[in-house]
């Protein structure tokens, strides 16, 4: 236990001193912003891992036949790059990066309501990711189910399940803690004056994304555990030999898995909501209408589940009502894209790096989303289900919505969150690649869908041969563009200019303490007047 | 709005905890939650072979077990008033029958068990998947694995109460400090909650 | 806010309420040994919530604290009714 | 577009299908179109270097109502027509052709109504023909891209696609369902034949198959295997694939696990019948349990014989 009196508010949290030397300082530091940065860091680290098998994929598809690797590999393939994607970057992704780091900071606290929850939530991530990885590395072979788990085959396979299982249920459980802590801190620890029509729209959207987390993820590790319990015991819920119902499954794991879509796209709206008004200089189209937006999708998100089921089999009744409550919940992500881009109106815009991500993330947001629409409607869907078409949707709105705005983000906060700033040509560089590489990529994959091309196909007929080159052209393209971006970055770790503590002139509240932030953020906790507010220029 | 309560002491703030207990029963509440699904629906899909499947079960000592539950969560409930009125001792005592009764909880449940196991009826055994229909499988596979967990969240409850126990003991947990026991407390009303559910839908389906 | 203080409940309460709960368990397999065929399942049900209604207002404090912690917990619950009836709008119409 | 334009009325649902789907891309494209440009418009216009001072605009309410209401109309239209281009595939008419189409790792079999057994589903013009889905072990998804038709076969549940063929031709049939490791080579082709050819071809029951029938039992065998599928996880050149190969198996030396008990015997016809009606009751060394299902009811005696006969002749 540190007592206040002894941290000093004058040294950065990178160069605190406390109890612990070298890595130890880090791994059991309960500082928020430390624990923001054993996250990227360890995010970074299985991200590589997941792009590599990406390639590896684009590689094998070039061409019809054998090109790379066998069809059991490419099973392992695409099932260990769905499952690294989702559970381990684009669900933890923004809110255990920048919610750990800047949500304190914005609503003006000192650190998270449980600082040690925070961090054995990453000893939890830690933990889920090392079990995914062994089932890669020992017993009988790779998972080779898809992300998705189905019944009956994921209890058919031969190959080493449990541990990944075991380990999507623990990163489940990291999910959950950062969630509950997140509600807790900003029920408790706003700053005084800030009221909740007040506070930034960042944790707004955090907030929303909690419950989801709080309220869908426990589902999903309850189906798990079923799973494993056939597995082991041959229990019978979901094995139709023994009376169980495999679409039962499948509705428990959309009951999560939908829901958390948003998990992944709510935080990075919320923070291209922060990165337009800065960069237009100007206070935020339709405050509440945004909020508003927010809570709604967060609750409605949770009832459209059966959109992703819409051939197996359920009853006309659920068909249809799924289906139009999936065009609901599309609605107030209209009401976002609206409201940003009248952000823009009479504004004074800078167009830095930060604001070209947050563009280029509504463009490909709009076609993720829009593509959505032709998956929301029933006889469109039936056509191209399971096809690349769907893998074109969640590639452009999960891949483009959250990673660009994830890009978006880092190069806003980055000069706040190591107190140095990147060299700004390169990073334009290096944006220009990647969306150039992006939309070459996945873009020809509606059109493979259009043609009935089914997705986790290992071969394909020659008449989809030349979309997929293409496509596999743009996939290097791409790599290209984010090794520019990254390496960038990395470097500016080091060697960046020293950063100012407001460079971009915000008005949120990160932008008033010292780049980087001391330990406990404020020497005295700021007060919101009745005048103050987040987007006030 | 008085937020800087961080000021004084920033690590201890009883408003918080007890939100971040609620948003944990939450989570275990959907936990079961999903499980209740699966139940409804098979029971929906199978309603004779669950009532002939449920009269396996023995009402007693479901009867007793519920009751069980019931008094210790009236205990342990009592045991947070007799620490505000800084009764040490009684707190103790009432904290003790508690932990006494959750453990006859469990003592029965592997009784039950014991006889399921005897009569040939686990998981996955020859009996139940040859001798039986579906719809008895998936009541015993359900039944098995719902009140499992319910036990394991028991034992779990068990070990807050044994540590809230020691910090009572120590002095670290008191009338101004209620914190910890007022949320061990929580953690066994979700525990009885529970199990208020479990009993009608698998012991009293005649 | 003014500092949050806590009600002390009183033994006697809780041990009315111990009776009230030990009453409807009584009942409830009461009314499940009455032949009422389907609906039977609603009265144990029926039971059970009043049951669960007792132990949330006064053993989990519910009555004493902030209006917004009830409100999240009748929530929690529509959601999750929500699910299981959607849920229902599939198997139902099968 | 391709597929849009080459394959119109290659069903009865392609219609309605395509309707949704351009309305829907329509309503998508101008949006998507429009707002891009504002977008752009708005940067260029009001960037910092032409316009220095920001106006301050918190918002409009009208605007907000505006721009929730069209929207909600326009998915409601969308809800409609994709409602309406579905609903006729819920339920198929009591004089359709039905066929069972049976599938397993990892292929389909059609099976017609006198007995006749094919791995390309044959089906008459301008007939309402019913395929009623039986899966033996995992899900799997049969697809018809040009018919637009997709449903998905599931263990334990009866289920149908219906359609009426409406354009001769050989049209793709995909499984679209995850199901292991061949799904990608679980393809097959729909012929549609004018509907005298389609009954001259029905009513011809000495070809169970659409191949000429030889004399010799082994290729007898090979080809009842090569249409049940067995070659989509046994090889024939010694290479492992899900299962055993099938290469020098008659006759040599086998470890089995039988009742968690190994033992060890030489490969004979008995052992062959029983891998092939009880599968588990031995398993293959190193293999896994629960994979290969009985083939009991699927396959005759007789076929056994013959399947028998090729094995042994693969040395
Ligand atoms: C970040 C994640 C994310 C997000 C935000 C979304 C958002 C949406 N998704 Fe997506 N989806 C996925 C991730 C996501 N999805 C994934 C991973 C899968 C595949 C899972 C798998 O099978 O492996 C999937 C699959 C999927 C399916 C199942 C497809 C199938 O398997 O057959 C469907 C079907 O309805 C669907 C619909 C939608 C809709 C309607 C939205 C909407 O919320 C989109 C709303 C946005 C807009 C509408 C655009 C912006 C608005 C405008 C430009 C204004 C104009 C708008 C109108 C006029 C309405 N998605
Ligand atoms: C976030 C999700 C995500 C991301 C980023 C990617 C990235 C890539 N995906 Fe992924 N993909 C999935 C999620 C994702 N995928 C899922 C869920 C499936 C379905 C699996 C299944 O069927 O079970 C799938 C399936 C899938 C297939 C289909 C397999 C099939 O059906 O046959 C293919 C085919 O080529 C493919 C290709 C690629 C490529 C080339 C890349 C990459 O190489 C692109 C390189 C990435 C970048 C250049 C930068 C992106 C940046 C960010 C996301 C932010 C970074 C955040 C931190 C560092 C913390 N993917
Ligand atoms: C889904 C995959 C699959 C299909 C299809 C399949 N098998 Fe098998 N087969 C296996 C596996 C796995 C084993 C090894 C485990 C076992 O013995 O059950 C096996 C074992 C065998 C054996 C014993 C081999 C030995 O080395 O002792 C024979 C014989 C056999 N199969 C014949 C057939 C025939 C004939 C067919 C087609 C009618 C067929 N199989 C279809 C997966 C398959
Ligand atoms: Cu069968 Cu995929
Ligand atoms: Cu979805």
């Amino acid at each position: 236990m540190q007592t206040v009196t002894q941290i000093p508010h004058d040294v950065s949290y990178l160069d605190y001193k406390g109890k612990y030397k070298g890595i130890f300082s880090w791994i059991f530091s309960t500082d928020h912003k430390r624990i923001s940065l054993l996250y990227l860091y360890s995010m970074l680290t299985m991200f590589t891992v997941g792009v590599l098998l990406g390639l590896a994929m684009k590689l094998e598809l070039i061409a019809p036949g054998k090109t790379i690797m066998d069809p059991q590999t490419y099973n392992a393939v695409f099932t260990v790059h769905g499952v690294i994607m989702i559970f381990m970057i684009v669900i933890p992704g923004l809110p255990a990066v920048f919610g750990n780091f800047m949500l304190p900071i914005m609503i003006g606290a000192k650190d998270v309501a449980f600082p040690k929850v925070n961090l054995l939530s990453w000893y939890f991530y830690v933990l889920g990711a090392i079990l995914v990885i062994s089932s890669v590395l020992f017993g009988n072979g790779t998972p080779d189910t898809g992300w998705t788990f189905y019944a009956p085959y994921s209890f058919k396979t031969g190959t080493n399940l449990l541990p990944a299982i075991f380990g999507a249920f623990i990163l489940g459980f990291s999910s959950i803690l950062t969630g509950l802590n997140f509600i807790v801190t900003i029920h408790r620890m706003r700053a005084p004056g800030m009221t909740w029509m007040k506070m930034p729209l960042f944790p707004w959207s955090l907030y929303g994304t909690a419950w989801i987390q709080l309220l869908a993820t426990p589902v999903i590790g309850i189906t798990l555990v079923l799973v494993a319990l056939e597995r082991i015991f041959g229990i019978g819920v979901f094995d139709p030999t023994l009376g169980g119902d495999p679409v039962l499954y499948q509705h428990l794991f959309w009951i999560y898995s939908h829901p958390a879509v948003y998990v992944m796209i709510l935080p990075a709206m919320g923070a291209i909501s922060e990165i337009i008004p800065t960069f237009s200089q100007k206070h935020i189209f339709g405050y509440r209408a945004i909020i508003a937006s927010t809570l709604a999708i967060a609750f409605v998100g949770y009832f459209v589940w059966g959109h992703h089921m819409f051939t197996s089999g359920m009853s006309g009744t659920a068909q249809y009502t799924f289906s139009i409550l999936t065009f609901l919940v599309a609605i107030p992500s209209a009401i976002k894209v609206f409201n940003w881009i009248s952000t823009m109106h009479k504004a004074s815009i800078n167009p830095e790096i930060p604001f070209l991500w947050a563009v280029t993330f509504i463009f490909v947001f709009m076609i993720g989303g829009l593509s959505g629409l032709v998956l929301g409607a029933l006889a469109t869907d039936v056509y191209v289900h399971d096809t690349a078409f769907v893998v074109a949707h969640f590639h452009f709105i999960v891949f483009g919505g959250v990673g660009f705005s994830f890009f978006g983000a880092i190069h806003y906060w980055f000069p706040k969150m190591f107190g140095r700033m990147y060299d700004k040509v390169w990073a334009k560089v290096g944006w220009a690649f990647f969306t150039i590489g992006f939309l070459t990529l996945y873009s020809p994959m509606f059109y493979l869908g259009m043609l009935g091309m089914p997705r986790r196909y290992y071969d394909y007929l020659p008449e989809f041969h030349a979309a997929n080159i293409l496509s596999s052209l743009g996939s290097w393209v791409m790599t290209f563009g984010l090794l520019i971006v990254v390496i960038n970055l990395f470097r500016s770790v080091k060697i960046g200019a020293i950063a100012e503590i407001n460079p971009w002139n915000g008005k949120t509240l990160e932008w008033t303490v010292p780049s980087p932030p001391p330990v406990e953020n404020f020497e005295e906790i700021p007060v919101y007047g009745e005048k103050d507010g987040p987007y006030e220029y | 709005m008085e937020h800087v309560v961080q000021h004084s002491d920033p690590h201890y703030d009883p408003e918080a905890s007890k939100l971040g207990m609620w948003l944990f029963i939450f989570t275990e509440l959907l936990l079961f939650g999903g499980l209740f699904i699966v139940y409804s629906i098979y029971r929906f899909l199978n309603p004779e072979a669950f009532q002939m499947a449920a009269h396996e079960l023995n009402i007693t000592i479901g009867a007793i077990n519920t009751i069980i539950l019931l008094v210790s969560s009236m205990t342990i409930a009592m045991s947070t008033s007799s620490l505000q009125q800084k009764n040490k001792g009684l707190t103790v005592l009432l904290l003790e029958i508690t932990i006494m009764l959750a453990l006859i909880f469990l003592i029965n449940k592997y009784f039950e068990w014991g006889v399921k196991f005897e009569h040939g009826i686990w998981p996955g055994s020859q009996h139940l998947i040859n001798d039986m229909g579906q719809g008895e499988i998936l009541f015993f596979g359900l039944y098995f694995v719902m009140t499992g967990l319910h036990a394991l969240h028991i034992v779990i409850g068990m070990i807050i109460i044994i540590v809230a126990l020691r910090r009572v003991q120590k002095g670290t947990t008191h009338a101004d400090r209620p914190s910890l026991l007022e949320n061990a407390g929580l953690y066994w009303h979700l525990v009885d909650l529970i199990w208020i559910f479990l009993f009608p839908l698998f012991y009293l389906i005649h | 806010m003014e500092k949050e203080k806590h009600h002390i409940v009183p033994y006697k309460i809780y041990f009315y309420i111990l009776i009230a709960l030990i009453t409807f368990t009584f009942m409830s397999i009461g009314i499940t040994k009455v032949n009422l065929h389907e609906y039977s399942v609603l009265g144990a049900m029926i039971f059970a919530t009043l049951k669960s209604i007792l132990v949330l207002t006064w053993f989990m404090h519910l009555k004493f604290d902030q209006p917004f912690l009830r409100f999240m917990v009748g929530f929690v619950f529509l959601v999750f009714l929500a699910v299981i009836f959607i849920t229902f709008l599939d198997y139902y119409y099968r | 577009m391709y597929i849009l334009l080459s394959t119109t009325n290659a069903s009865n649902f392609v219609t309605g299908v395509d309707k949704a789907f351009i309305l829907i891309l329509g309503i998508s494209f101008a949006f998507l179109i429009g707002l891009t440009f504002t977008m752009l418009y708005f940067i260029y216009k009001y960037n910092n270097k032409k316009n220095p001072q920001a106006t301050q605009i918190k918002g409009s309410t009208k605007l907000e109502i505006i721009w929730t209401v069209i929207p909600t109309i326009l998915v409601l239209v969308m809800f409609y027509y994709g409602w309406a281009g579905w609903a006729p595939m819920r339920k198929a008419p009591d004089d359709s052709f039905n066929i069972q189409v049976t599938g397993r790792m990892w292929n389909f079999t059609f099976q017609y109504e006198n007995g006749k057994k094919t791995d390309t589903l044959f089906v008459p013009m301008n007939k309402a023909v019913k395929l009623n889905l039986v899966s033996l072990d995992v899900i799997h998804s049969l697809y018809i891209p040009s018919f637009r038709v997709k449903e998905d076969v599931v263990p334990g549940r009866d289920k149908f696609v219906w359609f009426i063929p409406q354009r001769e031709g050989i049209y793709e049939l995909f499984c679209t369902e995850y199901c292991g490791m061949n799904h990608s080579y679980m393809y097959n082709w729909v012929k549609v034949m004018p509907e005298t050819d389609f009954n001259k071809w029905y009513v011809d029951t000495t070809k169970r198959v659409d191949v000429a029938a030889v004399d010799s039992p082994t290729e007898n065998g090979k080809r009842i295997m090569k249409n049940i599928g067995c070659f989509a996880c046994h090889s024939v050149d010694g290479s492992k694939l899900v299962g055993p190969s099938f290469k020098g198996l008659y006759g040599h030396q086998a470890t089995v696990i039988s009742d968690g008990n190994e033992r060890e015997f030489t490969v004979d016809d008995e052992y062959i019948k029983r891998s092939i009606f009880d599968p588990n009751a031995d398993v293959v060394k190193g293999f896994s349990k629960g994979l290969m299902l009985s083939y009991t009811g699927q396959l005759s005696e007789d076929d056994v014989k013959q399947i028998t006969e090729y094995l042994k002749t693969l040395k």
